[in-house]
């Protein structure tokens, strides 16, 4: 049984384009304003857990050290974390692994990315292995749309249907991005927007796809003997998960996706949670592109497998419905990558906390956050809840 | 003041090595040959041939081959391009399970007209048959195989 | 108070110019070693923490994913650490972290390098921040010179004690290379030949400098439940230490290192160590440079500030001495970055547990393993024992 | 069957965003000026300036120019090369604490005979002064100052 964990605070950056800012002066925008949120000092920080994307993407080739004195790093335990796109949540799970442990009260989590400063889709591209499939990768949104195409084929669905609830999911970010002062893309779609934009790499259209974002984020995990003491609204780590995935692409199955459903699962047996649709209140899911947010709600149970549309549909996952997903306006309005794990369980805190201002779903308690990341190798969750 | 911007290039040159399973595949890849290793556990034919099944942790020495048509098991259409890009777009990307193996190998489906999504849509669809088109001067890389094209 | 853990199974590479094999089929044969040594099953494995050099040294850039298959990480959480030249002993801080956690009973730590597939001192010197640092950074032996010179101005040395004392750690790390049969350099060598060799980086000569390395090391931890049902010799955890830096290299002392210093304390402090010389019976330090173990001798307690060299005059640091250092010969004579701190770890295992064979010190119980990083920015310390 | 290597090489082009701090150093650089900033908690002046103190984690406002002279805190004769390297071996690379600074900077140390070790060593010890040579045409970058120089 590990010991009770919770975050105590939460800080994120203004995303977007920030050359205004050297990459130290962004990550110190984020470390301040969670501190602030806890209340806390930086001397109060016991341990250190950072990451972003594998570092040519901003051509610093070890660049948790040049972001150690905007962290108050100095003297403390100082661990990066790079596992590629759910960085920001494997900072999250080590940096819970950290309190849980027993040997570091508080620990602060910091994910940050600068993708204005290098070539993200050709960094992503070695990312792949030179001799078989790197030639072939054709970025994030080539790796993904493999699974887009293949999800609407695995269930004999209408493409014209799933199209539609893709469009649907982009145009509902983009609205509830509005209400997040943190979001990077900031305008009202419609549907026909998303149907007109052009194709990236198909079925994905420019604006079913995330933006490229600078941006960080700070999460201070704190021990449960501590916690209550640190805020009155401590958002409990109710249950992880996390799950690796073979390494070929074309070797398992990225429909029925073992990694991400078996991450759900552990959470979802950790934290208790047998009717996710019931007992979660809100999900933030990584949705860089607005087709895979659908294969999310099977995996995660949400609904039955081929049923995404459904949900989409019927509303339920809108805000005002049974369980808003995304409601920070999510992935497809955000990503800094290697901090965009990490902002879903951010927005899960702040959520459960009662802390989303503009975009807060109202009455949340319990919710989920997610990200995924290589070449769909891994998938993590973390769930939080208010209840002690 | 404006916050000013500092630009440089970095380029690294790399030397990759292949060890023996990649070696002895990419040998029978130049004389138009793809082979598998076959999982005495799982029974699975892995393609590109490997030195070991991810799903059973035991070595693999049974190469099997298989032939150089198959099924597409999803695809893409790139249109868009980038710095670092290996392809010119538009191309189309796809998986292709290999008849007699088990798993699927990203690669380019091309030989028709390129330049409009409808027209490759109708030609390319999960499940449509594919078949290797080689180079005349094989080298040894993925790239022998200039493309699969619709049979 | 954290949960009792022990490593219970260790496995390297032979290390060396390893073109022989594909880095994934390098990973397998360390895997699969630590796996034997332990009699399990890739099977019991119940999470995977791995890590190299920032990923342009092999120009691969999330390598994890391409490791994952030969690390039969598929299904499990798979984390990837990189704190540079740390990464190593960083790998068993967090696999340890995971364990102590009470979430996973049994963790695979696996680090690698392949050196010999890219430019490592090019890649390490875009670890400085491009502004004001990285023109000057001369690799490796650049950033570490400056600690050696430092080194013996602040204490009033004769430099030619220094040299002499430098060389004879490299004479005795050669030799007790030839112990190792998975050590890299395997040549008898003089002081002379060490004084004879070409200057890299003033005072660092050739013979005082690591090589470059391809290999891998894995280590396997257990909780303290169940590590005696898996070996009637675990290495257990007695204490574990780890501090960073700031980050500018003028900034702050490299000679008094204070976070060599706070790790060893830390150490030794969850160990009950409070007299090193009698209490430890090996240790091994990383050395990549002759000079600088002599200020790790000061900066552990082996000795007082300023009094390195009469360690090795006396010889307490060679076998058959009080403390033996590096009786694997060291990262001088064995270096694949990513997997040189886990190697020092396994080392130290392999010592306390009577498994270290022709390099074995007689009845060693407690070992001490250590690892730096960054342009000179992280300590971590590692203590095993088989006491229990 | 001898296993095989593959070469290639990478190259992504970068740009740094310097931010505020950094931008107005250079601009002041340009100028010949060197500024640092004055901690309020720890009284430090650190160089080249910073937007907070790493050691009390305060934002600093307060620029203090330094002079271009200063002392070698520590240093080494660079004598190997390697594919990625700055600049040309050999040369001395050193920390360099500047007058009026509380810390140290890395640059170069030249404008002598750099050929033979054994006169490097006569002219530069911990402790030696040193005086910047600027660039006759500044362009806001480190390497404004070309080298320093022994007093
Ligand atoms: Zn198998
Ligand atoms: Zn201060």
């Amino acid at each position: 049984m590990a010991r009770k964990v919770a975050v105590v605070g939460t800080g994120q950056t203004r995303h977007g384009k920030r050359q205004d800012v050297s990459y130290p002066e962004m990550i110190r925008e984020a470390v301040v304003a969670a501190l602030e949120d806890a209340g806390l000092g930086w001397e109060h920080i016991d341990a250190v857990v950072c990451g972003s994307m594998p570092p040519p993407m901003e051509g610093t080739n070890a660049p948790h050290l040049w972001w150690a004195d905007a962290m108050g790093a100095g003297g403390k335990p100082l661990l990066r974390v790079a596992t590629c796109g759910t960085t920001g949540i494997s900072i999250a799970h080590a940096a819970y692994y950290h309190v849980a442990s027993g040997l570091f009260d508080v620990v602060l989590a910091v994910g940050a990315e600068k993708q204005y400063e290098g070539e993200s889709q050709g960094t992503m591209t070695t990312v792949g292995e030179p001799f078989f499939q790197r030639q072939f990768v054709a970025g994030a949104p080539g790796v993904f749309a493999y699974q887009c195409n293949e999800y609407a084929h695995r269930y004999h669905l209408d493409e014209e249907r799933v199209r539609a609830a893709a469009a649907e999911i982009a145009v509902r970010n983009h609205v509830d991005a509005l209400d997040n002062p943190f979001a990077h893309l900031r305008q009202r779609i419609t549907v026909e927007d998303v149907l007109r934009s052009r194709v990236l790499a198909y079925p994905i259209r420019l604006l079913d796809c995330c933006p490229a974002s600078d941006g960080a984020c700070a999460v201070i995990f704190a021990a449960g003997e501590v916690a209550p003491r640190i805020t009155r609204t401590p958002a409990w780590v109710a249950g992880v998960g996390y799950a690796g995935e073979e390494h070929w692409v074309g070797d398992s199955d990225k429909v029925w996706w073992q990694s991400a459903r078996q991450a759900a699962l552990q959470a979802y047996r950790m934290a208790g949670i047998t009717d996710p649709l019931e007992q979660l209140d809100v999900a933030e899911l990584y949705n860089p592109f607005s087709f895979q947010e659908l294969i999310f709600y099977e995996l995660f149970g949400f609904c039955g497998p081929g049923e995404g549309c459904r949900l989409v549909e019927e509303g339920v996952v809108r805000r005002g419905g049974k369980l808003p997903c995304d409601p920070s306006g999510g992935v497809l309005c955000t990503n800094p990558i290697g901090a965009t794990g990490l902002i879903r369980v951010a927005e899960a805190a702040m959520q459960v906390t009662g802390k989303a201002g503009a975009h807060q779903v109202e009455g949340a308690r319990t919710a989920l956050a997610h990200a995924i990341g290589g070449t769909q190798q891994i998938n993590g969750v973390m769930i939080l809840t208010s209840l002690d | 003041m404006e916050p000013r911007i500092l630009k440089d290039t970095i380029a690294l040159p790399y030397q990759w090595a292949l060890g023996p399973v990649n070696t002895r595949f990419f040998q029978e890849f130049k004389e138009r040959r793809i082979f598998g290793t076959r999982c005495p556990k799982c029974g699975r034919v892995l393609v590109p041939a490997r030195a070991f099944c991810a799903r059973c942790f035991v070595p693999l020495d049974e190469w099997v081959q298989v032939r150089d048509e198959g099924t597409i098991k999803t695809w893409t259409y790139v249109a868009y391009s980038y710095v670092g890009q290996p392809m010119q777009p538009p191309y189309v990307s796809a998986l292709i399970q290999l008849d007699g193996a088990d798993t699927a190998i990203p690669h380019l489906v091309a030989g028709f007209d390129l330049s409009n999504l409808e027209e490759v849509r109708a030609r390319i669809r999960v499940g449509t048959r594919v078949r290797a088109v080689w180079r005349e001067d094989t080298e040894g890389t993925i790239l022998d195989i200039r493309y699969f094209e619709p049979v």
